[in-house]
């Protein structure tokens, strides 16, 4: 039933966001993660169910708008970028998710999250990276590492990853971060902060499918390796990791090398990260390091404001009014050459 | 003025054709001729043939741009089949327009082109000009370039510049013969070069000396007038095809009360509306240029999901592109407006080239059982009316609507009537208010049209989801019950069918019943009426059907076919709709068809018809 | 063994259907039955039902996995209708499968899994193995899950592993009451599970566990014998539809000398072509994932320009997509095949379903006039020789060719008699010799079937360009005369109706005139064929003709539809071959339409034909 | 006539590369140059016109298979980068060119671009950057910038460009590289380094359209502004640039700045450029340079080897046959369980 019909409700809930659907995801999916801290997080936006629509194209994923307790489109594979241009120009005032996967966003739909992202509309794309195609059943996705072996790849994939992160700075995105299924709090508050920033919010989510591609994180989410293996970006703070926090990044020349603090090496020799730089960069050179050669980062890379696609156009339409006055169908059908028949 | 000397010549029609290189502003001289035209009263049908799109070297065949005009003193519906006067700049343009030329018939040409170069450039091994070859016509020969250059001397303009000026003189020239008054040219000179005072003056000096020259010349003895037409009293205006189905969605979009989402990506012959829309932004209109088709599609379907009129448009190879999303947006039941401008095809084709052969495509170009609304515009002006009629259609029924048009309708353009905008039927549409009832809400739920609600996102109470999974009926909730998916396509095709029950019955020009009915749809209609009615004139027990609705069609289609000996089915294309009509009615319908890029001719429709009259 | 004191049944067939949890092994179970029936000489034909791509939670009715096995003792083409013997792992799957039980059919279910949870989650309010409800069959309850447990006990596997055994337990126990022999399924499990010693012990007791309760359990006083089928002798396999379709592929790639190009991108139910060719790397085959769909079109072509078979296959929503890259590889006249396994539409539909609705899409599915030749395969074994002709078709006459098969047929399995390899016929394929007289290279010069040379990037003197603009026949250049377009539209479309010269004619089962002909495509034909071989059996005036080239269709088509007083085409879709059929032959087929993603049964084909038998 | 049916040509010029079909770009076009230095390279590499394949997609840059006396497809819009894949894996052999255009490569076909150099074949993509839609009379493209008149955007558009050359690294190119039309010498030996790389080579050409777009690039073109508004990398080489070679590229920190040599700057003190680094960073920095805050970078910006697609494809293959056995239908028809009925 949906609650969203109560503006009386003073603050919402996690519960006011789920709908009446069941969740059909396989028993451990990391789905399941996402999904809580989307329906914890959005209360703290303040906007009620009824103003929040979530498009997704296709995939395992992509069932979540049938989950939350808000407008949604389940579209086609791949088109979710496209779909919800059209949803936020039509109608700014919405607070329009995206919600794709790994094969659904950089396979079939890499150019609609290409244009999507320069354009630089006021919305939230968040991908959900299995590293696999989980809803056909395991063959392996432009995420998965070189040398694969998926049902597609009984002898290794052949060709190399591409880096969500990477492509989106490539588009030059105003607002990329990555985040992990299990790392509860740090995917909440990266949600939070991809809804606050105005323009496309790209949060890549590290998603543990556990029936095709069980563990392909496990270095990133192991209790004991974990420390060594992420890095935990924030602004203005130096780079920084490791269990007894005694590892750090150092800049060599454009290239990022691992430290050991001490030993005459201080934080200040250290690179601090700045989400808010003119260039991306630095979040490209993050986007870049990669397990084992580095930690791995999470956190907001980038964090920039620019002028966005639907105010500007409807800046135009405005101003069209403004300054010729709102249409008159009479004017434009007797404008220009015209002539009387008696 | 001195026209006294020469004779006058009174005809009830006329048809001229303007062609040169595509630099030498052959469509503005055909358009100027037409508004000119028209605002003397005649009745006018014009028909551009652009080179196809890329650019080629100046004065070569390909890159021969052409205008034909035929303006008239009774109604007319064809651009003409052959022109009386030709007016050539170079020979590239002589040779490949001559042919459309009548026996006898004028001809005026640019003498100074015809150097060793042109002639080289168009395959000419002599001069035409001196060869004979040209005995059957009456030639005038003219050097354009020397005169316009004197003309516009004093005012300094580089040689180049001058040389732009030739079409003006052209024009001059042809307005003299055809006793055109120059003010709507030299208004049109004020306000395009007003900014550039000697080129405006150039240009009319330049128009001026044409109609002088024809004035003057011995070469030329008659000045032939075109009376005005009677037509219908009220405002008109010339408007091209593009531009009337940009026009009508304006129009429809007041008449509604809905803005326009335009998604599209650029294509030709479809660009124009694109380009019509993006000036009209004081009427919210939204264009977007997509990356591409899909993005234009789907993109248009988000926007229709928000509340404002989804409308995609494209030709061949992008609507081809376009199959998924407006599969998607039949399960979705949204309204939407697919505008198809056909074009040449298979592939790539003749991009800009006329044709029909998308009619299959519209009706099955989609996976599944997945039917859709189709219409078909009958001329430049009818793209108005026909979008018009499409938006009604998708916003009472809650479905994607395929419009037809092609690129003779779309570049071709004839005088409108200007409707009294008090007088168009608004447009009524439904949106459900906010539910607080704490029921949930039914997306799926059917008005006695089988309509589903158009919830806005943003509504309090009506939070849905929507999706390309097969759906429950009433709930909208995913569904893989068998029955249920039975009932859902049944019903999707009932709803498009039932349209049928609200559209106006097929009427028929000549007998009602008899040896033989022509039935025609789309662009076709001039010249299969025009063909018609002459046969009708000898007394022929000939009648003429124009469809404009190819999906569904007609209620009463059926059974007037069967009043007919004889259905004989005229397509450009290779029988799309007698496939149709055969499968649908079990008519043995005949086919009369032609797939070269080209419109009929009214004299190949004739003969084709006479076929079956004795 | 201890079968004396059971009494001994024989049947000619029996249908079998397990059911249980998608984690439960059903579709194994089936699997080995299907094996071991056809080992023992059975026939067999099977109908694996998957619930929808998404996982659902243990013991949901949306997780429900099912498989139908159906051997007999003589020739069969269909799963069956109903079940004799239905084996229920949970009550989910009871719920959703009971219904095919006949009346009095033996039902064993697991009644561990009958607990309060489970019942739940199936949505029953009382226990169905205690309230009577099931009082009409032949209810077997046995505790699989304990049974199982203690069988293996002593290998000390955890819980969920020794849980993970009961599918071989209920194998087992279905072997004993069809006296079906052990050791293949001995030999499977050595085969697989062979590196974990442990888990291959922990089956092999869990089957024979099964077959011993069967043995001396007193609820099952019958044991069932059905008997070998008097098939052709010759060495047997048993394949499955898309499996067919790869190893089709592989043997015309060597029939041929051509390596294969799989270009393609996952979707259900195609992609376990791509699976299967994937694993053939030493028959020289590419497989290709590429970013979508239509990249895997239209790299199919560039491979197919470099001189490899171009290959594509999709479903429903991916087909959509290549719409416009056909078009292209229609124009350029290069070999391709385009396997479309359908599913329910439209849009995403049901991915998992069945439906045979896509057949206009791959007749019309694309811009302008843009034939492509169609064949559809009639039963999984099928799908092998399909593809066969199809690359014969595709590289006789150098064009794109479409295959239909469905989800149905893609997952189906039946025995196949394994082809002597030396009695399959080359496919002879010819490509241009280097030219070195200097003269230009003429790519697209006609032969006897119209098809144009197959020249080889890397062969000197043939350098050529091609492309999807309209071309001049015998040069390939581009082309904008208006003759040139009619000629090469004529052409496309006779080069592709002639292939009707070369292929068989159409063929009839029963009488060769008379009241009522079935005309049948795809998929149906065996439901269609067992149909009409009852009502033959009965005398009635009835005969079958199964259509396996959609387009052109056999020369002698028309003829043959007009001996019958009625034509009836039954398809699971709204009518689509009957358009065909009934636009291009004028004859009023009548159809039989079933729409529900799944395959008709032989008793509602019997009904609806026997209503135009008297 | 073709005349590469001549193998005993001792050396072939660049006539031989010239088709029978007469050109068709408007006259002034800067695609004749381009057409122009490609034959005129093509020669050097000692490749038989023959061996030669040209893949375009639609538009006016992508005519130009027609006028090479190669084996060419113009084919349809964007899909270039996919049907040229099919054509390498199929027959390694060929050497393949894809020509293609702003609105070609990065509108319609920005996903093929993406998957294609991601893969690494060995081919090399040629983007002839116009910075608008020539073929269908002047729409913007993406690549046009902010707020650009055109036929669709009268009022100026209102999406961000992209830079195909961010979006390349983006997808990890081993080779990137920028040249310009009317620049004939540094464009050649661009096209010829292209292709001497082994891996997925991506060329940008900045070009003239003088009908619709004309002079977008002529603060880099006009003899009096040029030296001060490009800057030519070098492998090795110091960034310097000017007139009178006295500015050069400094970084401060991960950021770039334009700085005056002499007053206490040296060369030493510049930014070297480094086309071989194993980090694409230094390249996307490139990449982001931007006219007037920056010269604009031309050279090869990054060149790199990595294994190849199709190299990786047919090696699993001559594997499987090493191990298995040229295939046999025999004995795969007789694998797994069979019987026989007698
Ligand atoms: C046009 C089209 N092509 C292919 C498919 C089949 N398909 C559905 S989801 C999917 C990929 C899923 O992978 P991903 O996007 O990573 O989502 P996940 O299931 O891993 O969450 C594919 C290939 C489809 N539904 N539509
Ligand atoms: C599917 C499809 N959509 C649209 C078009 C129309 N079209 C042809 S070329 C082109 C863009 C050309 O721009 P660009 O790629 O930059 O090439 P240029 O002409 O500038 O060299 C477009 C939109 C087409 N031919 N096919
Ligand atoms: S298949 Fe993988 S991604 Fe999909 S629901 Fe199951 S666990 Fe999650
Ligand atoms: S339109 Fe522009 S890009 Fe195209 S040929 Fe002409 S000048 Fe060149
Ligand atoms: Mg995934
Ligand atoms: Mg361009």
């Amino acid at each position: 039933m949906s609650t969203d019909a109560l503006p009386a409700l003073p603050v919402l809930k996690a519960a006011d966001f789920a709908s009446d659907q069941d969740v059909r995801w396989c028993p451990g999916c990391g789905d399941y993660s996402i999904l809580a801290q989307m329906k914890k997080m959005l209360p703290s936006l303040g906007i009620p169910p009824h103003q929040i629509v979530f498009v997704s194209g296709i995939g395992c994923s992509s069932r979540f708008p049938y989950y939350m307790n808000t407008y949604g489109m389940h579209s086609i594979h791949g088109r979710a970028p496209a779909i919800a241009t059209g949803v936020k120009v039509a109608n700014p005032e919405l607070s329009v998710w995206v919600i794709t996967g790994d094969g659904d966003a950089l396979s079939i739909g890499g150019n609609h999250l290409l244009h999507a992202i320069r354009r630089n509309l006021n919305m939230n794309i968040v991908l959900f990276n299995n590293q696999i195609y989980g809803l056909t059943k395991g063959q392996y996705s432009p995420t998965s590492p070189l040398g694969k072996v998926t049902k597609s790849t009984p002898f290794g994939s052949v060709d190399n990853p591409l880096s969500p992160l990477s492509v989106a700075i490539g588009a030059e995105a105003t607002f990329v971060a990555r985040s992990i299924d299990v790392n509860i709090k740090h995917l909440g508050e990266t949600l939070r902060r991809a809804a606050e920033h105005r323009g496309t919010s790209f949060v890549e989510v590290y998603q543990n499918c556990n029936i095709f591609n069980d563990g392909a994180f496990s270095y990133l989410t192991d209790r004991d390796t974990k420390a060594d293996t992420t890095l935990e970006v924030e602004h203005g703070k130096p780079m920084i990791f490791g269990k007894n926090r005694d590892k750090g990044i150092r800049l060599n020349g454009i290239t990022p090398e691992v430290v050991e603090l001490g030993k005459g090496i201080s934080e200040d020799d250290l690179l601090f990260h700045d989400e808010k730089l003119e260039e991306p960069t630095l979040a490209y050179l993050l986007s870049r390091m990669r397990h084992p050669e580095f930690p791995v980062p999470i956190g907001v890379m980038r964090y920039v404001e620019r002028p966005i696609f639907e105010e500007r156009l409807h800046a135009q339409i405005d101003d069209a009014v403004k300054k010729r006055g709102e249409g008159d169908l009479n004017k434009l059908f007797q404008s220009g050459e015209t002539w009387t028949v008696a | 003025m001195g026209t006294q000397k020469k004779k006058v010549v009174h005809l009830d029609a006329a048809t001229v054709r303007f062609c040169g290189d595509s630099g030498d502003g052959m469509q503005l001289a055909g358009t100027q001729l037409t508004t000119t035209s028209a605002i003397v009263g005649n009745d006018v049908a014009t028909f551009p043939d652009f080179p196809a799109e890329i650019r080629a070297p100046r004065g070569t065949l390909a890159g021969v741009s052409g205008f034909q005009i035929h303006f008239a003193a009774k109604e007319i519906y064809t651009p003409g089949d052959q022109v009386d006067a030709l007016v050539a700049m170079n020979p590239a343009a002589l040779k490949t327009n001559l042919e459309g030329l009548i026996p006898g018939g004028l001809l005026i040409v640019n003498t100074e082109a015809f150097d060793k170069k042109g002639l080289e450039q168009a395959h000419y091994a002599k001069n035409p000009l001196e060869d004979g070859s040209l005995d059957g016509y009456k030639l005038i020969n003219v050097d354009m370039t020397k005169i316009t250059r004197e003309a516009v001397a004093e005012l300094g303009l580089s040689q180049k510049e001058a040389d732009r000026c030739r079409n003006f003189f052209a024009m001059g020239l042809v307005f003299w013969l055809y006793d055109r008054p120059l003010d709507p040219t030299l208004r049109y000179i004020e306000d395009k070069f007003g900014k550039r005072p000697e080129v405006a003056e150039a240009n009319r000096k330049a128009l001026k000396a044409g109609f002088h020259y024809g004035e003057t010349t011995e070469a030329m003895p008659n000045q032939y007038i075109v009376d005005r037409a009677a037509l219908p009293p009220g405002t008109y205006r010339s408007i091209i095809g593009n531009q009337a189905a940009a026009w009508g969605l304006i129009a429809a979009s007041k008449l509604s009360g809905h803005e326009i989402f335009y998604g599209t990506y650029p294509i030709t012959p479809a660009s124009d509306i694109l380009h019509e829309l993006a000036k009209y932004k004081n009427f919210g209109v939204m264009t977007f240029q997509a990356e591409d088709e899909i993005a234009a599609v789907t993109s248009s379907i988000g926007a229709a999901f928000a509340g404002k009129m989804g409308v995609t448009g494209s030709s061949g190879p992008g609507i081809a592109l376009k199959g998924e999303g407006l599969g998607l947006a039949v399960m979705l039941e949204l309204p939407l407006i697919v505008i198809n401008v056909q074009r040449g095809g298979p592939s790539t084709g003749l991009p800009t080239k006329t044709e029909q052969a998308d009619l299959l495509q519209a009706m099955f170009g989609r996976n599944g059982e997945c039917p859709m609304p189709i219409l078909a515009a009958q001329s430049p002006v009818d793209c108005f009316y026909t979008v018009i009629e499409a938006w009604k259609i998708a916003t009472r029924y809650m479905t994607p609507v395929f419009v037809l048009t092609d690129g003779y309708l779309a570049n071709g353009s004839e005088p409108w009537q200007v409707p009294n905008v008090a007088d168009l039927e608004k447009i009524e549409v439904k949106h459900p208010g906010p539910l607080s009832n704490g029921h949930a809400f039914e997306p799926y739920a059917r008005d006695e049209r089988l309509a589903r609600p158009w919830a806005l996102p943003g509504t309090p109470g009506l939070v849905h989801r929507v999706g390309g999974l097969e759906k429950q009926n009433i709930t909208g909730n995913v569904c893989y019950d068998a029955k249920n998916h039975q009932d859902m396509v049944d019903l999707r095709a009932k709803k498009v069918a039932d349209i049928a029950k609200e559209l106006p019955p097929q009427t028929v020009e000549g007998a009602d019943k008899g040896k033989l009915l022509v039935l025609s749809w789309g662009g076709t209609y001039g010249s299969c009426r025009t063909a018609v009615r002459q046969l009708l004139a000898q007394g022929e027990p000939i009648a003429h059907a124009h469809l404009r609705h190819m999906n569904p069609m007609p209620a009463n289609l059926g059974d007037l076919l069967k009043r007919y000996d004889n259905v004989l089915i005229p397509e450009l294309n290779k029988g799309q709709l007698r496939l149709l009509i055969r499968g649908e009615y079990m008519i043995d319908a005949k086919g009369f068809n032609k797939v070269q890029g080209k419109p009929f001719t009214v004299s190949e429709l004739v003969e084709a018809f006479e076929k079956y009259l004795d």
